[in-house]
């Protein structure tokens, strides 16, 4: 049985004027113990409001229009905020955000940090107690933990501070932990070091899947076992890393493979250069191909006819003229 | 959770703020405990603005009341009655006056609080402060320029038909300065007698150093020879305690004390805020202008007339005409001033018509200047409101007035075709009743065509244009006291060249600079008739020359009378103290119940039921 | 463009345009239909009549009349004041912030000097010093002299944030001028919060003129809210209970700042994304 | 130096910066008041009055030698010039004595109400204005920022409510605000005392019946402060919570599953330095309001001080009470600086650099 299920789903925002702007539509994928996601597109592609649908994180304006989130066999979809709070966040899926640099309260000791985490899901655990957990367990994911625990992030470096963000995410031994760009902001080297962190917490059997978020296609070819393209709120293209990284089908794929290589490191921000034009804007309803107006190959029908998912050589596409 | 208890915390503070006050209030309805009780307590306002600075009676503006205008805790030898225009004994009786001598009899009962009997001595050393010391306060400086020479001699003290001894003071008239026995009158109220057995000794520990004396505040209980005496004082208040062994309960008022023990005198930082507190009964009397009194008789607040005018003229605000600026050297220019202001408005809105029309002049028609006033002369040389004949005048003058299309005035020029500068009216700052005046005159005047407005109000400005005659006009309020040398003093103030000083020269009168004596139409009449006027003892003599004066002043208008004014405000409230002096009750003049004439009142007083 | 659209959306922002122009209305044609006339005096503390819709003041004089040329001398004082503090602030702001180094320090120093020293302090100071031909206009200088450190930090902290953005930081290596760079890259990024920091001083202003007034040290010859309040405090208008002597000038005065409050949070809230619901 | 202890370091720097602005201050302090064309000599003596002229000459020298606004030669006599006026010293020569005086605590003596030493009418005057505006600040700050918080976090119809009554309240202004007060519970419905700060039948002392009759007369003014300065408070608190619940360390904590109340404490925490700044900044104005407000409500206090002062161009007062006024503020400011540094971690790194 799948470890973690997304079925189907679309999530949409509500603006303050009342009106709904899809923000996912149509997503479906399952992962096996010990698979690793990975998830690309170019930022605004709906990759982060994806993950909050995933946690069941429903904060307003984001909410859930149809479709099911599973872990491991049970839904956590239409529960109370609490509820997910309590029994969801950190226990089942945990998530590491990028830029390390802010998301640790800039007035809160690492410890207290993760002490109020602890606190806040487990009743009647005594500081005592917590901290000797901390200690263990960041001397376990190899830190030097006396330290970390009693700094504040502002005195540890953006390496340290990510590691530390892995490890208070990772404390409560999820079973699905969502990185969303958890390199980006950090120089290559310490890049590979939290990459190869993160994969000792998996090997370790301390959380046991992963979906790996990034814009950088080319990145997840070492570390995702499936890669998932997402464009304009939707999966382009689901298949192993060899399909999709050696062989796309679906031109946004491909010209983002090209765009990628053409592109240097250092430029994260930067659009994919040689795709002409912008995403659409999602507040207008899209009648067919999304992909339509800037594909190299589009065809006269792509404008008026709405893709769906084909199985193109072992893979998902959603592209009718793909083989 | 922290902060929450934090919140919990602050807002219980806030509400025991609330509750606190509240059961305060409480407190003081049930158990009614005060220092000084209300019904032994007289408020009294309007006399002392600002922070108490010392109650040294030798320094220059020491705090009510010790300051010029009190009898309460050092007494003058008589005190003057406006309404009779009499001196009253006080410290001495009767009085004898000849050009050249002023002679009294020293009250041989008075005492100083100490127990030491007030002798000539302590007059004669009273008198003769301005002399001995430099920098004496002015009332006690003038003197010299007045009083040649201070003489005692014993006689018979008719008090007790002869049978005592008692000392007569005479005062020489100053013959070789100012030559003035009007003068000298106004100082048997003016100069305040002190204790020299107190104030020498202090002077000579500190080797005679009089600068360093007016550095002593004299506030620890003072010697002092009135019915009040200093009990505290702090920026808020100044409270006064009666002294039950007053020498004058015995020698004056039929061995009675006066009615109040305690004489409060709130300090509050604006007028509203004394008209607030008389018209809820915490306060008393006032000395402050209260507009629109009449809204207030619901709250049992009383005036001297129990309708308009409410109260009875004493002084003349008036706006100084700067003679050594062009055009108000031209006569008829000032005459139009005059006759365009309208007079009935000022009185009506300025002054929510507390006194009667006012008349061309600087002789009022009432009280102890009565008998100066000539109605035809008034009626056939004065200036009244008449916007026709201000035009005509100013056409005569040679005066063009442009106004735009909707009435407003542009500029003006004078008979060469040159434009006249805009006039500006400098007046004191807080005065809410003057600068409403000068809001009328000038809209009054500049319907007429004459280009003038309202001058910046700042009182710092204001006192350094007066002795300098740095103004084009100027608010003015000549001398407000009832004195026995009014009118003289009013007229010599306004119009003597006596010590006639360009612009930009301390002048102390006549800062207006009329009669300049070098220039080419030197009225020489003035000054002759003002040095007269004093050694006048024939009462047809003076009429006639207060006649003369008072119709140069029509004719020359070397200012322009607005309205008329009490000599000093003086609203009392019946909630707590009754039968006040008033119209149908004129025991007592209507001035301050601390001052003069005004003082008998506190014997008078009674507690409201 | 569109996010001027969102604004016209957000109902605060409406209301506080609307509040705004209610009042302007109020300056700007109300006296069409009502005769406007500060001049001819009446019967003092006449209470509201058919003639004197809000009565008269102490020297009789009508009071919409008064409230109307008030509301004109005060919006001119806060407007004016507002605008010179904005634009000062704004170029020191900005050129400290994007041209850094001991320009910055310099001026960095100077407005945090001035932002300390009491700003009430040194507008009595001013104000009692200035005796002659205390116009509106000086008033509004003083002001604003006052108060353009406050714009200055905020520009100043928002330009040198702006500074890292790589868009500024390719136009410098294009090699544009400081000058050019400012116009073009940094000023039309801070519009929107350059005209939020007006906003505040415009009403700030206003508010510094009543106060100033109220002590005596405002316009002199002519009328203001500040010193219609001042006058009705000092005729006792409290004590004669003719509130209207005092009530609609506080109204007005809350209600023009009111409204600008209102536009500037409501910008804010779009300007802002954060602030977004 | 003392490159081993930042935070000694960090203080002296701190407190360096402080005296500049301090000298700066007292500079504008002394010269402002001059600019006018006034000299108080003239006024005092204006005001004396009088009909003696070499009585007014006399006074003139002993006044302006009193205050020393003229050269004096040896023999103590004032100097004058060709045309018999009095040589004015320099102002630069003035401001030398003021600073050397000052610095020995000696504001030199009041014009207005000579012979009264400044210092005595500040001490009087002072403790007043601080039992009234400390209060005020204080509680207005903690309510305000709680009220702010919650709306900023709970929004819906809190906030709804509560952002524009404390938006209403920011906008009037202080004194008009006061003079509503007076006029509704001090004169039309008279529930309070409208004027004076204690009953005027009782002697400052620390009986029970003095202090509740100090209680009585504080509510008003109290609340006329306390309530508008509560609205800017929230506001400014509103606004600075949004800003935080926008970070990514709350969106984290929120991933995180960690509890409401924590993540709300956070966000305050965090929004509370800012402000704790922000009213040290507005001190300044703040006490302007409150200084009018005495005005008002006629309460004792340096606000009744100032003004009379600048009517009469007493500048020895006005720059007591003004130097007083920028002193204080200037000690909040640095107090609250080093708090800051204390409570802020982000600071407390920055010391060791720069």
């Amino acid at each position: 049985m799948p470890i973690f299920e997304v079925d189907n789903l679309s999530l949409h925002y509500l603006t303050r004027f009342g009106d709904k702007i899809p923000a996912v539509s149509g997503v479906s994928f399952s992962m096996e113990k010990g698979e690793v996601l990975g998830i690309a597109g170019e930022s605004g592609c709906g990759k982060s409001t994806l993950v909050n649908g995933c946690m069941g994180l429903f904060i307003p304006p984001l909410n859930p229009t149809s479709g099911d989130v599973r872990v491991a066999g049970e839904s956590i979809m239409g529960r109370t905020p609490r509820d997910i709070r309590k029994n969801v966040l950190a226990r089942k899926v945990a998530m590491i955000p990028q830029g390390a640099f802010n998301s640790l309260n800039p007035t809160r000791k690492i410890k207290d940090l993760a002490a109020d985490m602890i606190a806040s899901h487990e009743q009647g655990v005594n500081k005592k107690e917590i901290y000797g957990r901390l200690r263990e367990r960041f001397i376990l994911i190899g830190m030097d933990a006396d330290s970390v625990l009693s700094a504040f992030p502002i005195q540890l470096t953006a390496g340290t501070r990510q590691r530390c963000v892995i490890g208070i995410s990772t404390l409560l031994n999820p079973q699905v932990v969502i990185a969303d760009e958890p390199t980006s902001a950090l120089d290559v080297s310490t890049q590979k070091s939290v990459i190869k962190m993160i994969f000792d917490l998996l090997d370790k059997g301390i959380f046991s899947s992963m979906i790996f978020i990034t814009h950088e296609l080319p990145l997840l070819r070492h570390v995702a076992d499936r890669i998932a393209v997402m464009y304009a709120g939707e999966f382009a293209e689901l298949g192993t890393t060899q399909q999709v990284i050696f062989d796309p089908r679906h031109p946004y794929t491909r010209a983002l493979m090209g765009a990628m290589l053409s592109a240097e490191p250092g430029q994260k921000q930067k659009k994919p250069t040689a795709i002409e034009g912008a995403p659409p804007n999602l507040a207008k309803p899209i009648t067919g191909c999304r992909f339509a107006a800037r594909c190299p190959e589009a065809r006269p029908d792509c404008k008026t006819t709405t893709q769906v998912i084909r199985i193109v050589g072992g893979r998902e596409v959603r592209c009718a003229y793909a083989e | 959770m922290l902060f929450r208890n934090v919140f919990k915390i602050t807002v219980l503070c806030v509400l025991c703020i609330v509750g606190l006050g509240c059961n305060g209030k409480k407190q003081q309805a049930q158990n009614g405990a005060t220092d000084f009780p209300r019904e032994k307590t007289i408020y009294l306002g309007g006399d002392q603005w600002g922070e108490p600075n010392t109650f040294n009676p030798l320094c220059d503006w020491p705090a009510w009341p010790v300051h010029g205008k009190t009898d309460l805790l050092y007494e003058p030898l008589m005190v003057f009655n406006s309404l009779t225009g009499d001196m009253e004994p006080l410290l001495a009786h009767s009085l004898e006056k000849t050009p050249d001598v002023i002679s009294v009899i020293l009250n041989s009962r008075a005492k100083w609080s100490d127990g030491v009997p007030l002798t000539a001595e302590d007059v004669v050393f009273s008198y003769e402060i301005g002399k001995n010391y430099k920098n004496a306060p002015m009332n006690y400086a003038a003197v010299v320029d007045f009083v040649s020479d201070v003489t005692v001699e014993k006689v018979p003290d008719p008090l007790t038909g002869g049978k005592t001894q008692a000392e007569k003071i005479h005062f020489v008239v100053n013959k070789k300065a100012r030559n003035n026995p009007l003068i000298v009158l106004d100082q048997l109220q003016d100069v305040r007698i002190l204790p020299k057995h107190s104030i020498e000794p202090m002077l000579q520990k500190l080797n005679n150093d009089f600068t360093a004396f007016q550095k002593e505040k004299l506030d620890k209980d003072p010697v002092v020879s009135g019915p009040y005496n200093l009990d505290s004082y702090s920026s808020e208040k100044i409270v006064l305690k009666r002294r039950d062994d007053y020498w004058g309960n015995v020698a004056l008022r039929g061995n009675r004390k006066p009615a109040p023990e305690y004489f409060i005198h709130p300090i509050y930082k604006s007028n509203d805020h004394f008209s607030v507190a008389l018209q809820q009964g915490n306060l008393d009397v006032s000395m402050t202008y209260i507009p629109r009194i009449w809204m207030k008789a619901k709250d049992n607040v009383g005036t001297w007339y129990k309708r308009a005018p409410y109260f009875v003229p004493g002084c003349m605000p008036l706006m100084l005409i700067n003679f050594t600026r062009y055009p108000l050297s031209d006569k008829n220019f000032r005459l139009a001033m005059a006759s365009a202001i309208n007079y009935t408005e000022i009185k009506d809105l300025a002054i929510s018509g507390y006194t009667p029309e006012i008349k061309p002049g600087l002789i009022m028609p009432y009280g102890i200047e009565k008998k100066f006033f000539s109605d035809e002369d008034a009626q056939k040389y004065g200036a009244h409101f008449d916007t026709v004949a201000a035009k005509r005048l100013l056409r005569e003058a040679g005066f063009k007035s442009i106004f735009d299309k909707d009435g407003n005035l542009v500029q003006m020029t004078d008979a060469k075709g040159k434009k006249v500068p805009t006039l500006l009216i400098t007046s004191p700052a807080g005065w809410s009743d003057w600068e409403a005046m000068v809001k009328i005159a000038v809209k009054d005047m500049r319907a007429v065509g004459i280009d003038i407005r309202e001058g910046f109000v700042d009182a710092s400005l204001y006192w350094q244009a007066l002795p300098f005659g740095k103004f084009d006009l100027l608010m003015y309020k000549p001398l407000p006291e009832a004195t026995p040398s009014k009118p003289w003093s009013q007229l010599d103030h306004i119009m003597s060249s006596r010590n006639w000083k360009p612009e930009g020269e301390r002048m102390n009168e006549n800062q207006g600079r009329y009669n300049n004596p070098k220039g080419k139409n030197y009225n020489r009449a003035v000054d002759s008739l003002l040095l007269a006027i004093p050694h006048i003892m024939d009462d047809a003599e003076l009429i006639k020359a207060y006649r003369a004066l008072n119709v140069i002043f029509m004719q020359d208008q070397p200012a322009l009378p607005l309205a008329y004014l009490p000599e000093q405000f003086y609203e009392f409230s019946t909630k707590h103290w009754t039968n006040w002096a008033t119209e149908d009750n004129p025991y007592a003049p209507p001035q301050p119940p601390f001052y003069a004439a005004g003082i008998k009142m506190l014997w008078e007083l009674k507690r409201a039921k | 463009m569109k996010i001027f659209l969102n604004l016209l959306k957000s109902p605060s922002f409406l209301i506080g345009i609307s509040l705004f122009f209610l009042t302007i209305c109020f300056a700007v044609f109300f006296p069409f239909f009502y005769h406007i006339d500060v001049r001819t005096m009446g019967v003092p503390m006449t209470p509201p009549c058919r003639e004197h819709w809000l009565g008269t003041n102490h020297l009789g004089i009508d009071m919409i009349s008064l409230l109307v040329r008030g509301l004109r001398s005060s919006l001119y004082v806060g407007f004016l004041a507002g605008i010179m503090a904005t634009i000062v602030g704004t170029l020191l702001g900005v050129y400290a912030g994007f041209k850094g180094g001991w320009q910055d320090e310099v001026i960095t120093l100077i407005t945090n000097i001035f932002v300390v020293i009491p700003q009430f302090v040194v507008l009595v100071l001013i104000s009692a010093s200035m005796k002659e031909g205390r116009s509106l206009t000086l008033i509004a200088i003083i002001i604003a002299f006052t108060s353009w450190t406050w714009s200055a930090r905020a520009v100043r902290a928002q330009s040198s944030s702006l500074k890292s953005r790589d868009h500024i930081a390719l136009a410098r290596v294009n090699g544009n001028g400081t000058l050019k760079i400012v116009l073009y890259q940094i000023l039309p990024y801070l519009l929107s919060y350059v005209f939020m920091v007006f906003i505040i001083q415009t009403a700030s202003g206003i508010i510094s003129e009543s106060c100033i007034s109220m002590i005596g040290l405002g316009p002199y010859d002519t009328v203001s809210l500040g010193t219609i309040l001042n006058e009705a405090m000092r005729n006792e208008a409290l004590s004669d209970g003719a509130w209207w002597a005092f009530v609609p000038a506080t109204v007005l005065i809350s209600v023009i700042v009111f409204a600008f409050y209102v536009i500037n949070t409501s910008m804010e809230g779009v300007f802002n994304p954060r602030l977004r619901k | 130096m003392f490159r081993n202890h930042p935070t000694a370091r960090y203080i002296l720097t701190r407190g360096g910066w402080y005296f500049l602005t301090f000298l700066v201050a007292v500079t504008i302090n002394f010269f402002l008041p001059r600019l006018g064309p006034s000299n108080p000599v003239d006024i005092i003596l204006a005001k004396a009055g009088g009909v003696s002229d070499n009585a007014t000459r006399q006074k003139e020298e002993s006044y302006l030698k009193e205050f020393g606004l003229a050269e004096v030669d040896k023999s103590g006599n004032v100097l004058r010039d060709a045309k018999d006026a009095p040589v004015r010293t320099s102002a630069w020569k003035q401001f030398g004595n003021y600073i050397f005086m000052s610095l020995k605590g000696d504001l030199g003596t009041s014009f207005m109400s000579y012979p009264k030493k400044v210092t005595e009418i500040i001490k009087t005057a002072v403790p007043w204005t601080i039992a009234l505006q400390l209060p005020a600040i204080l509680l207005a700050w903690i309510v305000g920022n709680v009220l702010g918080a919650l709306a900023a976090y709970r929004r819906g119809i809190f906030d709804k409510v509560f952002f524009p009554l404390a938006l209403g309240a920011n906008s009037i202004p202080f004194f008009a605000f006061g003079m509503l007060l007076v006029y509704l519970l001090g004169i039309l419905w008279p529930i309070f005392p409208a004027v004076g700060g204690y009953d005027g039948g009782l002697n400052p002392s620390f009986s029970l019946i003095f202090f509740g009759s100090v209680m009585y007369h504080y509510i008003l003014p109290f609340m006329s402060l306390f309530i508008i300065f509560t609205g800017g408070q929230a506001i400014g608190m509103r606004s600075m919570c949004i800003y935080e619940l926008g970070t990514d360390y709350v969106k984290y904590a929120k991933w995180l599953g960690i509890s409401e109340s924590k993540v709300l404490f956070y966000m305050f925490r965090n929004a509370m330095l800012p402000q704790l700044t922000g009213l040290a900044l507005s001190l300044g104005v703040m006490i302007g309001g409150a200084l009018i407000t005495e005005m008002i409500f006629s309460y004792p206090g340096i606000g009744m001080a100032v003004l009379s002062a600048i009517q009469n161009n007493d500048y020895p007062l006005i720059q007591g009470c003004t130097l007083l006024i920028t002193v204080s503020v200037l000690i909040a400011n640095f107090t609250v600086d080093i708090l800051i540094g204390f409570l802020d971690p982000r600071v407390k790194a920055g010391r060791g650099v720069k």
